[in-house]
């Protein structure tokens, strides 16, 4: 559709006094190659269609031609943003395929690793969404250089800061190096000070509140009709956290709370991840205090030529942006028949129209940012 | 050379300031006219507004240096700004319809523009009536008078002579304003 | 009731601490992280991985421990292993590889191949500078350039080389035993032998 | 410490002498006798270009300093170096950036108003570097002395908004016309607070002159705090008020909506590059210091001395102080805060900031006539205090406040 200014006026596309723009793929805050095409009237959304599948990978198929273990390094690129996670959920799902034990001491450092991405991935949404409130960068930058200090121990540990490749079939790749869990826990010490300023930099602030305050209200029983799951679902006061409702691995031998907002906007979502982040330090201190000694990686597993039994299985964790589950068909060969990844990033963005219409151009930026998507593992 | 260059250098050279003023005043006429005659309506806005510049201008070079940063301000700042504004939220089928008289000759068109200039030939004449035989502006004329703190001036003639006019105008204003607010907002209900 | 504006001058005085701090961070440990890249370079922790290269022991010709049994390039993810076996003069097939490439614009660093190799032959290296002009030519690394001796390995990952090099040293004593445990069993076999034949021999000189 | 305070103005006779002198050899020589009134004028022009060119040398130096301070500042404010890489401590990279921007390439969108794409920036520079031409830099040192000076300043800052619109609409492209749009609402709506309060320092000064202004706030009460207007409860009001509108007449952050990179992309620059952009940007700084430097003529005292023990260090340089002082702030502010919504910028305009106006218009009435003393304080402060909590409750708090919310734990 063509615009001409020149010879026209702003209300004039289709004479319903609307403008039509493609937001995107190339747009400085749609988190990557993301596109939405808006009708406005004004600066108001009428309409809010999205367009994704930019970045995709064949990441599904490339699975299905791999053998089982080849898949593991592909999952890290999923949700690059914390892919220890992602690892955790392809394991888990192969785990319950093939019915494998893990080790306790697995277990705990699965959790670790997993509550550390959490840590870094909740701070950095709360740089990402200043950024596309349009502050510049400040909240990034020190969501970012903690960031780094998580990564760095994520590369003593796995050899990698992002592309970790670390969790096996019944296990993990391999022990914490020595000295690694005293720096974890040092380094985890400090960080509800640095939360603390975070929250004195961000939660008062007259602005951040007046932009996030009643921006894209989502119900509870909209939000589980759409199938979201994660921070999303439980500002919008859904008691549902799947740590607490699969009690996989050792999280029902941690305590923790989950918290949940009432209001259901972009504030709660913000909030909720600032709370969730202090949880997630309870939950390392308490696995740091109970991590017992052990093997890491059950050794009844063979993982060259992985070849699990006739079956299917579907395994799902609480990723730091939601459900994150694999869907996994055996036919009992050295590859999977059917492989399906269900990223909380895209099951999301469904009713990212519903909380948009009737709100400005600069919410929609706002209310996608507080959504938390990362577009490797919408498009996969 | 050299005589020529004495020659040159003796001409009236301090009396040219006095000429300056053409080139704002033509200026204005040009970009008056051009404001008339263009297509693109957003080129006419601009137009004006070069027109409103050069006036500003002239005013400045008379002297008048308030007046002419008053009318920079008003004119140039808010009244532009407004008409731009009113042209880029137009729909713009009705702003189609506008036309450039000499692209399409009629006789009934012409006879429109004739009438047209008849009237603005009244209107000039009677401000040209107005300054040149009412006693404030033969006042007001006199350079010397107009010379002094022009500004000061201007505000003790506003709030000691002419403060009741001043004061109806501005409740005037504010009426106009609650009423402007009043309507956008009885728009937006229905 | 906040004063308003109280929550913007707060989020002020954060910014203002992090300003006079990063000037006062001289350690570059808690506020000011960035390694200035060029003139600082990184200290690589022990682990740290990017792309593999091969094992020899002593010569890179005949101490190269990659028998080309094409495992890793099964099993690489992306497929960016490329092997061929090398033959001897008559066209036999020998276990060694001929050729081989690995194209490092293809490579994930994922290590799978490190794991599955039967051979402890390939390992992951932490170079990182390996910016080239030609995206083709350049950055798929033959066999040559692949080639790095144990002691590299050693120096870069000492701890994993150090099992590494005990899991080959058993492998060898426990070779080395089996062999001298075949050879004696031989011996044996053949000192019966003989035993046998000598008990049976006298008989008929007897 | 006389001398430096004189130099620049002793700079400028020593070239009016220079060119006086050569003038007067060249004519000799070549036997020219010359007409009464030409040495006058002649002088007259000279004295215009030389202020004209310190003018603009002064502040493209500022310029060229502020790029480099700016990234600099915002960089350790964020726990980053910035740029370090040009010349020593990254001074030479405004070089660079200039560099590359004159070595880019000039894109003209093929649908665009060729003619105003090309004028818009011309008319968004114009203004910007006529503007600091009324500010008093020292005593003594005005390069235009006009009796009506802020009106002046206001005048031509109204060009700006032209500039900005005429960039926009000429691009023809959907976001720069919604950046143009939203230049224009924001100008307008801030606009008159800016007026307002700088109306306030001029009523209380009694004239529209920026070095009456100044002189106004001349001297020191107790002895030591000095009588600029800021250290009143009107002039603090006020001051802030003009800082805000000063944000948002210069288009910086929280006040960035016309570029709103989150949204607009760049708004009305998104079809700039080149030395065209480089032109917008350079404007956009020129214009910042000049709102800066009013501001601290109108409430910072101007070239004055904050305290009598320092009156030995040249006026001109406090005022560049206080102009540093301000810049950094300006940075600062951007830093930390994130940028508004457009019905929330407006609002803040309109019901925050034009009240909170009037109110320091009243207070400053009332502590004229009060007599200036504690009692003036306290009711003037009153005047102003009252209306803040008022209005801030109305706009701000009663909405949006981080105490109303409960977050519910489940175990």
């Amino acid at each position: 559709m063509s615009f001409h200014p020149h010879n026209s006026s702003l209300n004039e596309v289709n004479g319903a006094g609307a403008l039509d723009v493609s937001l995107g793929p190339q747009h400085p805050s749609t988190h990557g190659v993301f596109r939405m095409n808006v009708r406005m009237e004004g600066e108001t959304i009428t309409k809010l269609q999205p367009v994704f599948g930019y970045l995709h990978r064949n990441h599904e198929k490339i699975a299905e031609a791999n053998s089982w273990l080849g898949s593991m390094p592909y999952t890290d690129r999923l949700d690059y943003i914390c892919p220890i996670t992602n690892n955790w959920a392809y394991a888990r799902a192969v785990e319950q395929l093939a019915g494998i034990e893990v080790p306790e001491r697995a277990e705990y450092i699965r959790v670790i690793v997993g509550e550390l991405t959490r840590l870094q991935n909740h701070t950095a949404f709360l740089g990402f969404i200043l950024g596309d409130m349009g502050a510049w960068g400040s909240a990034l930058m020190y969501a970012f250089r903690e960031r780094e200090k998580i990564l760095d121990l994520f590369e003593w540990l796995t050899g990698a800061r992002m592309m970790v490749n670390y969790m096996r079939f019944g296990g993990v790749r391999c022990d914490l190096p020595v000295g690694w869990l005293e720096k974890a826990r040092a380094y985890v010490e400090t960080y509800p000070a640095f939360l603390d300023e975070m929250e004195q930099l961000l939660t008062g602030n007259e602005i951040l509140l007046a932009r996030l305050q009643g921006v894209g209200v989502l119900s509870g029983e909209r939000a589980i009709n759409g199938g979201l799951s994660g921070p999303v679902l439980r500002a919008s006061g859904v008691d549902y956290d799947i740590r607490k409702v699969d009690a996989y691995g050792v999280y029902p031998r941690l305590s923790f709370r989950i918290p949940r907002g009432t209001v259901g906007d972009c504030y709660d979502r913000f909030m909720i991840r600032l709370l969730e982040a202090r949880e997630s330090i309870q939950i390392l201190q308490q696995a740091f205090a109970q991590i017992p000694a052990g093997p890491t990686l059950n050794p009844a597993v063979k993982q060259r030529g992985f070849k699990p039994p006739v079956g299917e299985a579907y395994g799902r964790i609480e990723g730091p942006k939601g459900e994150l589950g694999f869907h996994l068909i055996s036919q009992g060969g050295d590859k999977p028949y059917r492989y399906h990844v269900r990223p909380p990033s895209l099951i999301n963005l469904t009713l990212l129209e519903e909380m948009c219409l009737g709100t400005k151009i600069a919410d929609v930026m706002v209310i996608l940012g507080s959504i938390d998507i990362v577009l490797g593992e919408v498009d996969r | 050379m050299h005589d020529l260059f004495q020659r040159l250098i003796s001409l009236p050279w301090d009396q040219a300031p006095q000429w300056f003023f053409l080139f704002p005043a033509l200026l204005m006429l040009l970009a008056a006219a051009a404001a008339v005659m263009l297509r693109n309506l957003i080129h006419c806005a601009l137009c004006l507004t070069l027109s409103f510049i050069a006036l500003g201008v002239l005013f400045i070079a008379l002297g008048a240096e308030f007046v002419g940063f008053v009318q920079l301000l008003v004119y140039v700042g808010a009244v532009t700004m407004l008409i731009l504004f009113a042209i880029l939220l137009t729909p713009a089928s009705e702003v189609a319809a506008s036309n450039n008289p000499f692209r399409s000759f009629q006789l009934s068109k012409a006879l429109n523009a004739v009438a047209g200039g008849a009237v603005a030939m009244l209107v000039l004449a009677g401000l040209l009536a107005a300054i040149f035989f009412s006693p404030h502006a033969q006042a007001a004329v006199n350079p010397a008078k107009a010379a002094t703190a022009p500004a000061a001036a201007i505000g003790e003639n506003l709030l000691n002579h002419t403060l009741l006019p001043l004061q109806g105008t501005a409740i005037l204003l504010t009426a106009a304003l609650i009423g402007a607010a009043l309507l956008a907002k009885e728009d937006k209900r229905s | 009731m906040n004063l308003p504006g109280s929550g913007i001058l707060k989020g002020m005085a954060v910014t203002a601490v992090n300003f006079i701090g990063s000037f006062l961070d001289r350690a570059h440990a808690k506020r000011l992280i960035t390694e200035q890249y060029p003139e600082e370079r990184p200290t690589l922790v022990e682990t740290s991985r990017s792309f593999p290269f091969l094992v020899f022991d002593g010569d890179p010709e005949k101490g190269i421990r990659c028998t080309a049994c094409k495992i890793c390039e099964k099993e690489c993810p992306p497929q960016c292993i490329f092997i061929v076996k090398d033959k001897d003069a008559n066209g036999k097939p020998i276990l060694r590889p001929q050729i081989f490439d690995i194209d490092i614009s293809v490579c994930m660093g994922c290590q799978i191949c490190v794991e599955v190799c039967p051979f402890e032959s390939i390992r992951m290296d932490n170079i990182y500078e390996v910016s080239a002009y030609d995206r083709f030519e350049t950055l798929v690394l033959h066999k040559e350039q692949l080639l790095k001796s144990n002691v590299y390995y050693r120096q870069i990952h000492p701890t994993e080389a150090a099992q590494t090099d005990a899991r080959i040293e058993a492998a060898r004593v426990k070779k080395a035993a089996a062999a001298k445990a075949a050879a004696e069993k031989a011996a044996a076999a053949k000192a019966a032998a003989a035993a046998k034949a000598a008990e049976t021999q006298p008989e008929p000189t007897a | 410490m006389h001398f430096l305070e004189n130099l620049p103005l002793a700079t400028k006779k020593f070239i009016l002498d220079l060119v006086k002198g050569a003038c007067g050899w060249l004519c000799t020589k070549l036997g020219i006798a010359l007409p009464p009134w030409a040495m006058p004028l002649l002088l007259t022009l000279v004295s215009i270009l030389v202020v004209i060119v310190a003018i603009i040398a002064v502040y493209m130096v500022m310029f060229a300093l502020m790029s480099v301070a700016e990234r600099k500042i915002l960089a350790r404010m964020q726990n980053r170096y910035g740029p370090n890489r040009a010349g020593w401590f990254g001074i030479l990279q405004p070089v660079a950036d200039g560099i590359k921007m004159l070595t880019k390439e000039d894109l003209v969108p093929r649908g665009a108003d060729k003619i105003v794409h090309f004028l818009a920036p011309i008319a968004m520079v114009a203004p910007a570097l006529m503007l600091p031409a009324i500010i008093p830099y020292g005593t003594g040192m005005v390069p235009v002395e006009l009796s009506a000076g802020i009106l002046y300043f206001f005048a031509l800052g109204a060009g700006t908004e032209l500039a900005v619109f005429m960039a926009g609409w000429s691009s023809n492209n959907k976001y720069s016309v919604m950046g143009a749009m939203r230049a224009i609402a924001q100008m307008i709506s801030y606009e008159l607070p800016l007026v307002m309060s700088a109306v306030i320092a001029a009523l209380v000064a009694g004239t529209l002159s920026p070095t009456g202004i100044v002189e106004a706030q001349g001297g020191y009460s107790l002895g030591f705090i000095p009588n600029w207007f800021v250290f009143t409860p009107w002039g603090f009001v006020a001051c802030l008020l003009f800082y805000i509108g000063a944000l948002a007449e210069s288009n910086r952050c929280p006040f960035d909506l016309p570029e709103g990179e989150s949204e607009l992309v760049a708004g009305h620059l998104t079809e700039y590059s080149g030395f065209k952009y480089a032109i917008f940007f350079m404007a956009e700084y020129v214009g910042m210091f000049a709102i800066n430097g009013l501001l601290v003529t109108l409430f910072l005292g101007g070239y004055k001395a904050p305290c009598p023990f320092l009156e030995w260090i040249p006026s001109w340089c406090w005022f560049f102080a206080k102009l540093a002082l301000l810049a950094f702030s300006m940075v600062w502010v951007r830093a930390t805060l994130p940028r508004f919504r457009i019905d929330q910028m407006m609002q803040f305009a309109w019901k925050f900031m034009l009240p909170m106006s009037f109110a320091a218009l009243i207070a400053a009435a009332v502590w004229y006539y009060a007599g200036r003393g504690p009692l003036a304080w306290g009711l003037s402060a009153l005047i102003v205090g009252i209306p803040y909590l008022a209005l801030g409750h109305f706009c701000f708090t009663r909405h949006h406040t981080a105490d109303n919310r409960r977050y519910l734990y489940s175990e």
